[in-house]
């Protein structure tokens, strides 16, 4: 079984951090993911660095910047990982975009993250119809999950046929923004956690944008299996650096 | 939503919702004869359409063939630009949009997109890159002047291509009352599909023209420059079907087309996706995307249009290209010929005249399609006229 | 050769083959069926004409009136004034002319002419003020670009009326092969006359275009800026006879009609001779020219055509007049209601809107001479937009 | 009769010199003229100072400025020369443009040249006909001539009508120009010079524009009765003031 649905298992609110390989330094990130696995975190989303992404907010974008000034490359990084899974049992998740994939050839892509132990692929802006028409047949090959996102726009029959194709869990976008952290959760997000509960879905949903603290992890998972930690993470590794992990994984329990 | 194996819509999920409703609304709106009533009144009477189609006999003379300028320099702001503004306006107002955001790189399409946004009275913001800020400030102060909000781009290389990336966040960010009007024939499906309809009011008008000035409808040439496309989506639409009609589509060689400073997508891009499309893109080979370089501010975009990276693939279109230096050398002689300063991206496509044999009796047709007012100081600075 | 009382042709001796050869001329010219095919054909194709009547909706709700823009910011070089420099380089080619001189104030007329040069290849020098030239450096640049050369006045005030007799004086000193292009409806006859005819396409256009918008082609009012008197003959003329059409001309007040720096020549001027006709003229007890202040570069004239000055002595048009601060005002609210940043000038014509008081059903027609692109540095220091 | 008909009458070549009223200093107008007598020069056109001098050349054109800017107005002008024929005899003639004579009033102006001793106007944009229809009556109810110019290009038949209609002697300018000084005049001159000489006017002519100095003179009265220096003799007050004047007109005989 996958180590992502075996996680999902476990009966507690699971916390997943989300980090930019080879950030702040390049070779950081085997360091970093073993250091997150030491201190309880329970999944990791490794962020491989885009020119252009979309999706995200400033904190990120300049981590991306940063990692491929650092040098960072997609090979790089199944090469920083190719020994992961001797120290690491949590399941690894790679986010990134769809071209750098692409360029990479997504069947290679899917090979290497099996050879080194990855679990599953978030690639926010891979739409679901074109993954599901083109490329769900690769990503089982190699037992790679493909995670969606919803958002409080998506409408309940989309929301639906996603329950319906999520193998893991579902990426249950906060609120209409960019990464980024926020302060405090409001009604609205409480209203949309609460509706999207009340669909009974199939698929767990793990809470993901504007999480940066403990009161908005626990506002985020009140109903969810758990939440994404990106932003302030990041920030974290910016302001103090790999030795902030410690301190900033500890005050989020 | 493609072109061959090129367009498509990848996006993020959080842009689904308005993705899905553009593309479930657009062709029912723009078929709704209301609608066609007053994008029509308006290319009339305020954009100024139909823009003329003038034979330049001087042009002529020198490159011995009938060479036609679709006048798109003389629309409303200075170029075509606003065909695309008026209809997305429009579109906007009729799925109840109160904000409009958009993009632009040396300020066209930003003025194009503020013009309209004055005239249907709804809230502007424009982002564009920081250093196309500093270096276009005439545009800058049109868009104040027409009430917009210009919020620099400070990501990236801070130009045209980190511009349309802050333009699609702050969408992401205010998914539900907000359309965002973008300025060529890029992004995902609809929108090329969608700009190119706005655009063939151009081939459309062409063709009734040249059947007025030479008996046919059908020109033997027509040649438009392409950044992201919109002018040559326009000046091609009509024609894609007549075979007879060669289509050449002219890409800013900059410093040359192997001198590591260039926008020549065709010779130099590989195909990926850029903002939400499949196309023909200017990358590095691990899929990071490299920022092109042209002295001209509107042509410096990594990709092309996909159906441009189509009409490449299957060869219907000729790709040209001109350095900086042909096209400056091309806008001073249009200028001094025919006493019209052309749009630095225009006359990249003059540039090319020299480098096609025509026959006498061949028909030409170049789109003319921005004027060069803005690009005056990038003249005056070139020629030293100062 | 007169209006009333006023215009003439007082020029020295040493013009007068040359005032006697346009004079015995130019209306035959202009009747030959081939110079006006040729006229229309370029005001069509290269120009870009017709001009729209466009009804300005939100400015219309506004101000309690239909009101309609004429659009001749849409012409080719962006104002009025190449209806004029086109029929007047037919004219010089068919008398032969070889050389074109002309003066400029802002540098449109100047751009104007030296488009047209470049058009017909006739050699081109442009006399402008020493001060104009410093601070209009985009029109400069647009008529080196074009071929012209611009050669400073160095004399007087440095500004349009010293132009304009450097350019006198350089057809005094080569009379025969140059025609002297005047870019307004002022010197001798027979200028005020033949540039009147040649901008007469204006109201001529907008009589037809009421009658489609409106079905009348006669509105309540015509409005037009004023400083030499161009745009405001060509909107006036077709509508002249017909006193049920009110013809408002707008000065520019300058700082204040009474603050000694304006260019409200009606009010402040008396009779006298300028640049070879008799008009109403701002000149010192003495019979010294007096150099009018406003911020419109083109309004700064201290004469005002022969007609103007016959149709305010008459009465058949109503003189009002428009500070800076107003007319910058009224540039800034077209803009921003309906998209369209006029040019200073026109600025002053809008901004009597609100004073007059119209009745809903008024229907209203504002000549729109010219696009403000040339004025956004004022714009920008004005209201401080950088 | 009038002094110019008179000095027209002797037989030589009449020098005439032109200056600007009130330039250098304002007050210099007399001054100048009665040194211009005493040097043996024949006729004396005071130039009324105007903003913008069309007809004029740089070097007129400054002087009439300086001349303004010194005060100078038409008032001033027949104040300064009101006691001037208890002096001089020879005849002086007042060369300015149309508009200040306008605003001073035609007839007002005629009746103080009168008072003032004045014999001629020259007014270069006042056009012969509107001159002819209008004011032809009140120059010479007040005794005064009027002047016309000619040029290389007029017409026959208006040289015809111009010498018909003159009183006095024809201004011949020499070439197509503004004022200003040459130093050598060629063969079109010659031919002009020639072909009007052949015309066998009635009216004498004076030549002027481009006369600067002895050889100038003496080309341009081959057949003309005399000429006019205008600019070089202004350069001349510019360069050396007053003191100049002497050795300005001896160096032309």
């Amino acid at each position: 079984m996958n180590r992502i649905n075996q996680k999902l298992k476990e009966n507690r609110k699971l916390l997943s951090i989300y980090f930019s390989a080879g950030y702040p330094e390049l070779n950081d990130t085997a360091v970093i993911i073993e250091k997150l696995q030491k201190n309880g975190v329970d999944m990791i989303e490794i962020g491989l660095p885009f020119s252009d992404p979309l999706a995200d907010g400033p904190t990120i974008q300049e981590s991306s910047t940063q990692a491929l000034k650092n040098g960072m490359t997609s090979d790089l990084l199944f090469d920083q990982l190719k020994n992961i899974r001797k120290t690491v049992e949590i399941p690894l998740i790679i986010m990134g975009y769809f071209n750098p994939i692409l360029q990479y050839g997504v069947e290679k892509f899917c090979e290497k993250c099996a050879e080194v132990g990855i679990d599953g692929l978030i690639i926010p802006d891979l739409p679901v119809d074109v993954f599901h028409d083109n490329y769900e047949e690769v990503f089982s090959k190699h037992g790679l999950i493909n995670v969606f996102l919803i958002t409080p726009q998506t409408s309940e029959e989309r929301i639906r046929f996603i329950d319906k194709i999520s193998k893991g869990f579902i990426y249950m976008v906060s609120s209409a923004s960019t990464t980024g952290a926020k302060n405090s959760f409001g009604n609205v997000q409480s209203a949309y956690f609460e509706r999207i509960h009340a669909m009974n879905l199939s698929t767990p949903q793990i809470v993901g944008f504007g999480i940066s603290n403990k009161d908005t992890f626990e506002q985020a998972t009140t109903y969810a299996r758990g939440a994404i930690i990106g932003s302030a993470f990041v920030k974290c590794l910016t302001d103090q650096g790999l030795n902030g992990i410690d301190s900033f994984i500890d005050s989020l329990r | 939503g493609y072109y061959g194996e090129f367009g498509g819509s990848f996006v993020p999920e959080m842009l689904y919702p308005n993705m899905e409703e553009l593309q479930e609304n657009y062709l029912e709106i723009m078929a709704d004869p209301d609608f066609k009533k007053e994008f029509q009144g308006l290319l009339k009477d305020y954009v100024g359409r139909p823009s003329p189609l003038y034979l330049a006999e001087r042009l002529s003379d020198k490159y011995k063939a009938k060479i036609y300028l679709k006048r798109e320099d003389l629309n409303h702001t200075g170029a075509h630009k606003i065909n695309n503004t008026i209809g997305q306006i429009l579109v906007a107002k009729r799925l109840g949009k109160k904000r409009i955001i958009a993009e632009t790189g040396a300020g066209q399409h930003g003025v194009a997109t503020a013009t309209v946004c004055a005239l249907a009275g709804l809230d502007c913001t424009v982002y564009m890159g920081e250093i196309d800020i500093a270096r276009q400030a005439p545009n800058v102060a049109r868009m104040k002047m027409l009430g917009a909000r210009v919020v620099p781009a400070t990501s990236g290389s801070k130009t045209l291509k980190d511009a349309t990336n802050e333009a699609i966040r702050a969408w992401i960010n205010n998914p539900v009352d907000t359309h965002y009007i973008i300025g060529s024939v890029v992004g995902f499906h609809p929108y090329p599909d969608m700009v190119a309809r706005f655009q063939s009011v151009i081939s459309e008008e062409m063709k009734w023209q040249l059947k007025e000035h030479e008996g046919t409808e059908n020109p033997n040439y027509v040649i438009a420059c392409v950044g992201g496309g919109s002018n040559a989506a326009g000046a091609f639409y009509h024609y894609l079907d007549d075979e007879n009609v060669k289509l050449v589509a002219v890409e800013a060689a900059g410093k040359g087309v192997n001198s590591g400073e260039s926008a020549a997508t065709s010779i130099l891009g590989k195909i990926g996706i850029i903002h939400g499309s499949k196309t023909i893109l200017m990358q590095t080979a691990d899929g990071q995307i490299v920022e092109p370089y042209s002295i001209s501010a509107g042509l410096d975009y990594p990709g092309v249009g996909p159906q441009h990276a189509h009409l490449f693939q299957t060869r219907r279109a000729e790709f040209l290209n001109a350095t900086d230096d042909e096209a400056m050398e091309a806008g001073l002689e249009l200028s001094k010929l025919e006493g019209i300063i052309p749009a630095i991206e225009t006359a990249h496509a003059l540039a090319v005249l020299s480098k096609i044999s025509f026959k006498p009796d061949d028909i030409v047709v170049i789109n003319l399609s921005g004027r060069g007012d803005k690009d005056l100081n990038t003249y005056i600075k070139y020629f030293n006229l100062a």
